[in-house]
């Protein structure tokens, strides 16, 4: 056990990875013997050698269809697009191609490829470092879609997407790095080890593809929610005074539908969170799925807390991020309707 | 040249048109076509530097009498020749089929490479067989050469019970590993970056085989294209880059993708990729472009870029009627010939063949092909036989999610 | 006036703007001398020109970043992109340049180009020739995403496309070019001459985009839908006796949410039709919205009929695309809820 | 060449490496520098081939001694010497100000372009004032050749209450169409082939206005890249496409980029594109390149590629730290010298110029620039003043749609 920031879980995750299994190998964007923007990557060149972890051309349609081909070999490439708002010139590799290899080959040929970026707001990372683009991921068949939301979660989700036969991406909420971060961005920022999920195994361990966890059990409402905004919700049911049921959704696909419906159908009330833009949002789908499911539970509208419908402008980005208050308002309306 | 000078002349926008449309004479009067045996064969050594002119010109080996001159000349067995012949024969009898095929309305869709038979029928020959294509659809001659049963490409394209790929895939989109042949994609291009991949992959695990991908000269605008070149220069991917040039995109002529400005072999320079420009309806010179390119692979002295030059004689796809935006005559006028008949020729020309050995085997393809045909459509054609409906929901992921399931149980399967 | 088929009354939106409006051009993959794989620019360039319509490169994304060019010179270009299986090369600069220019620069540029592509299934197209992605466009602020059901919808919808400032997408139902269809493909095909919304005016009118249609009134149950659906959706209701209130969204982005809350305030039932792959589609949107503002007026869960989470298989068309038979199961069970 | 023998040598992958790391002694060794002078000057009119050799050597104007050499010599006036040396020493003293601003907490992010200001100060100076550039955030030379005020870049850097464009952008994503300067784009490279579409539109219209387009080198691996070569060579488009090597991309240098395997401006040849390489730090080949770029593209002879082989002298952004991946005192070794240094010493050689000049300017510089910056920082800096939150929903669209104005409502404005 040692305590770790997220960053130093993820790092942890490709290591334990790479020394267990030779076929293991990471590439991206100054990701060799830099160690990656975020310093994701810090070391593995080093300690792996030259050829399990380098540098790649400034083309991530390139990165990922390289990856694909070494899948097809049956490598197991871990890639690093450098923020997800760089994930677009890759996206007929992702959903063409590494989506759709099994189907279409009949498993032939597999993807067994995972693919790691930052996303999300919060750092004045103006519009082309602050995307959450999730649900375009999410409405692609043949993709899995991780989003962790704390260091013991991204270490066994990264390590549970690596020895996953199928492509997964992982969305990694870029401002959880370096500590919780619950939205009240004028209160000093708190580090990883003063909270319980920084207590990280060395070694390996995976937390399944496609759990959910209950992270505030409630009887009020409950609030679905995932990386960044878990910590918000959080913060956002204390600060209303509600007595919320918070899930971490983990996986957004497949999605923990169990424990969706379970705790909607005690609590009769749901509140979405989430940073992407709203208009077919991943947020659109929970709430369909939710009224689908819990349609005669459900006491009062299912509301949605989200990024606008804009880019993430640089200077208002506490008014572009879905805070604490906006969510403890939706908790307080729904606990009225 | 100090003074800014407002250049008054106004800009005008080009847009390239082929010398011929439908109703005017064919020309091919500025194609340039250098002789059999006139380009040197330099080391396989050689820097992309040092060898590249012959981006610019074009490696024939065949000669207007048949004969087998320069220093590209493979010198084959007269074995290898007609087992290249005959992939060549049969791979056009079954083009002639699946296409009647299609008309009687047996299945959806066919694509043939008639003209362009040589290109694959002579690498998969250049080739090891363990060696991964990464093909395009008109890439079917490699299945053939390498001994995948007619019968499972014809159930494929029948989407039958059978069909190797579940009934999900539109027809002549083949897969087979076990053949060194890579699932082909409905996007054009992907494949080509992919292959880098691979080849990367076979690198990194020290083995011994070599990627070998394909693309049409109209998809090398693709930005895999781009993305191919720049990861096999960086990463001096064991790995041979062919570019099908048969000089049509469905309708559009070579010039749309950038043809007429440059070769297409001459994308290679740049990336200090050695480059080799071919005739490619000669078998002869795509089989000997293809082992130097594939000795340089092996060597680890990296990629090699192929421009094989053809001619697309077919329509693009049975959903095209090319006299509607070429002469209909031009296929025939193609001044470069067509690949079947120069290496019969060549074989005639060697002693090795004759006129009847030629019926023969011509003979021999139909019937092969007739009774692959038979046999697969016994099994049923598009409609009348397929794969359980519970195929549609199976290998989206390796087990099948919740979400999957239940609209599996939906449709009642 | 005048009786058109889709593909004619698509064609002539075209002619009719490049006769006005000497900046209107058009070109794309095929389009030029040989007037489109499905014909839809027959003609245009023998009638205008060369420059005016032409052949493009097989690179989506190139023809969109021109397009983009284009349109900040101050042209209207009109592009298409071959099918919508396609347009994924094209994705970032769709995403991240054109949705983004007139923002980012705050309107110093803007990028007022249309892009049409041949969309959805039901012509034996397989996985690549099928697919319905309008879902991955509704997602991103700054695009307008437009879809027709029927020549009169296609002309006006495409001239408003071309007049607005704003970069429009407007997906085209390959299956109706045509002639409608309903989704009983043992059917004769129906040419178009038989509907009434193949009455097209010669010259110049408009669609406005954002307002949708009532195609029948109903009582029973709204039902939502675009494109193709909107006839699968008036046979089903014919096929269930169900009373349906059909409507045909027309726009997606800005979508008309007051017919839809009216309609669903009155009937107090909804079913969403829509071809494309379920998780994360639009209907998710729809859905969410309608149980947002509609909620105390809901008799029953909202449904949806979609599209499998699946490739388009081509053996399976019939079982994949959402026919008849399923939505009038849906709006059986809806009116059991 | 018969039996295929399978190469038992086992394959490796090739990861490419530069010479020196920290702690490394710095190693220009490999670099091949040609005299000034040596480049012939081939006539605008010939083609890509005939030119393809200037894509491999260095086209290089001011000798050692500060003499401008050899057919490239544009001859410029000593006034336009001076406002060339003007502009790079005010963008200089801008980007220490802005960084130092950054790092006083004043901005979340900055860009300086160190070393490489001749690129954009000389082309500034080339071409017409109304020709459209597609700029990266490294030629913000190009805002202060052509008069765009200060104070407005430095508000948008700030995104105060003046930003131009209204507190939606990262800073130094400049926008100006009146000065000809197209809205930068976080995401790399996308200019670069929307620049050829608007040499197209102005081709279409019979316009006179070039477009003048940027890329690192880094980022000629997107696909952008290939997109704009292929298209300006099909429809033949008058543009100037600028890579600017200045060999690192953040911490990954040229080799990633597939610089180790040829030059960047040889990218250009097998597009047909006639291509320059220009040493960058030299002011006057730099004019004289583009000059001949733009006389081409005036003249309906389509697209030039250069290639400005420079050196990034400063960290890449505010968020970096060179150090980490080069050796520190790498930017001081670079042969090439700096090229506000180069163009001094030449002015100094021709007599027209002085140390105290030059002092003078500095301090002018420095003056001007902190003048602008009180102004702005008397608007305000990040945080302290900004634009109304109004402005976050406005310009998604023309018009506002019902659910965005909802939506600003929700957020009380
Ligand atoms: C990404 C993508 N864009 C467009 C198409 C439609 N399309 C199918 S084949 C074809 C022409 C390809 O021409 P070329 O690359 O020269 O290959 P050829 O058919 O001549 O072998 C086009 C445009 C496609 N399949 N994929
Ligand atoms: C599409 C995309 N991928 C990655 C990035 C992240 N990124 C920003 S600058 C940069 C390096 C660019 O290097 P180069 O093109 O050489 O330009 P330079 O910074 O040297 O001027 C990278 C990788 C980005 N902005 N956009
Ligand atoms: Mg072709
Ligand atoms: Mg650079």
């Amino acid at each position: 056990m040692a305590t770790m920031n997220m960053i130093q879980a993820i790092n942890s995750a490709m290591d334990v990875m790479m020394t267990r299994d030779p076929d293991v190998l990471v590439f991206g964007e100054d990701v060799g013997y830099f160690g990656g923007v975020f310093r994701a990557t810090e070391g593995l060149q080093k300690k792996h050698g030259l050829t399990r972890c380098f540098d790649a051309p400034i083309a991530e349609g390139g990165i990922v269809a390289t990856a694909i081909g070494m899948g097809a070999y049956g490598l197991r490439p871990v890639i690093e697009i450098q923020f997800a708002d760089y994930i677009y010139p890759a996206y007929d590799q992702i959903v063409s191609e590494a989506a759709r290899l099994r189907y279409r080959s009949a498993a032939d040929f597999t993807a067994p490829i995972t693919l790691r970026t930052p996303y999300g707001g919060g750092i004045f990372g103006g519009q082309t470092h602050s995307q959450s683009p999730e649900a375009l991921f999410t409405h692609v068949a043949g993709i899995k879609t991780v989003i962790p939301s704390n260091p013991y979660d991204a270490k066994g989700l990264l390590i549970a997407a690596i020895e996953d036969d199928d492509p997964v991406v992982i969305f990694e909420p870029k401002r959880l790095y370096n500590g919780p971060f619950d939205g009240w961005h004028e209160k000093p920022v708190e580090p990883w080890s003063k909270h319980a999920d920084s207590d990280v195994p060395d070694g390996h361990y995976t937390v399944p593809l496609g759990k959910a966890k209950v992270v505030r059990p409630g009887s009020d409402v409950t609030v679905l929610s995932y990386g960044t905004m878990v910590h918000v919700a959080l913060a956002a049911a204390a600060h209303a005074g509600v007595d919320a049921e918070v899930i971490d959704l983990r996986t957004l696909v497949p999605v923990d539908i169990e424990t969706i419906v379970e705790s909607v159908t005690k609590t009769g009330r749901c509140v979405i969170v989430h940073e992407a833009t709203r208009t077919s949002g991943f947020g659109a789908e929970l709430s369909a799925m939710v009224q689908e499911e819990c349609f005669y539970h459900l006491e009062a509208p299912i509301l949605r807390v989200t990024g606008w419908d804009t880019p993430y402008p640089h200077a208002f980005e506490w008014e572009y991020f879905p805070g604490p208050e906006r969510v403890a308002k939706a908790l307080k309306r729904v606990m009225e309707g | 040249m100090n003074a800014p000078i407002k250049n008054t002349v106004s800009l005008s926008l080009r847009i390239p048109e082929p010398k011929a449309r439908p109703g005017d004479p064919i020309d091919f009067s500025g194609l340039n076509v250098p002789p059999a045996g006139s380009a040197p064969r330099p080391d396989t050594r050689a820097n992309a530097f040092q060898v590249r002119d012959l981006a610019f010109t074009l490696i024939r080996v065949l000669d207007e009498a048949g004969k087998a001159v320069g220093p590209w000349d493979p010198k084959l067995s007269s074995a290898l020749l007609k087992s290249g012949l005959r992939t060549m024969v049969i791979t056009r009898a079954y083009d002639d089929r699946m296409y009647r095929m299609q008309r009687q309305g047996k299945t959806s869709f066919y694509m043939k490479c008639t003209g362009e038979e040589a290109v694959a029928s002579a690498q998969a020959l250049a080739l090891e067989d363990d060696d991964m294509c990464f093909p395009t659809y008109r890439q079917q001659a490699l299945l053939i050469a390498r001994g995948y049963p007619l019968v499972d490409m014809m159930n494929q394209i029948y989407s039958n019970e059978k069909d190797p790929v579940k009934g999900r895939q539109l027809p002549v989109m083949y897969t087979s590993k076990k053949h060194g042949f890579f699932t082909i994609s409905g996007n054009l291009g992907t494949q080509f970056s992919q292959a880098v991949g691979w080849a990367m992959a076979s690198a990194y695990k020290g083995d011994s085989r070599i990627a070998c991908a394909y693309i049409g000269e109209g998809s090398t605008a693709e930005g895999d294209f781009h993305s191919a070149l720049t990861f096999a220069s960086v990463y001096d991917a064991p790995v041979i880059l062919n570019v099908v040039n048969n000089q049509w995109a469905i309708s559009s002529f070579q010039g749309i993708a950038g043809g007429e400005e440059s070769t297409f072999a001459s994308r290679g320079i740049g990336y200090g990729i050695p480059a080799l420009r071919v005739d490619g309806n000669d078998f002869l010179a795509v089989y000997a472009a293809t082992k130097w390119a594939s000795e340089r692979a092996r060597a680890n002295l990296g990629p090699t870029l192929i421009e094989h030059f053809t001619y697309r004689a077919a329509p693009h796809s049975t959903s095209d009627e090319p006299s509607r935006y070429r002469p209909a005559e031009e296929a025939k006028g193609w001044p470069l010939g067509d690949p079947v008949e120069r290496l019969k020729a060549h074989l005639i020309a060697l002693g090795e063949w004759s006129e009847d050995d030629h019926k023969a085997l011509e003979k021999e393809a139909t019937e092969v092909v007739r009774a692959a045909g038979k046999e697969s459509e016994a099994i049923g054609t598009l409609g009348q036989s397929r794969p359980s409906v519970k195929e549609m929901f199976e290998d989206v992921f390796k087990e099948t999610p919740w979400h999957i399931r239940r609209q599996r149980q939906e449709m009642g399967y």
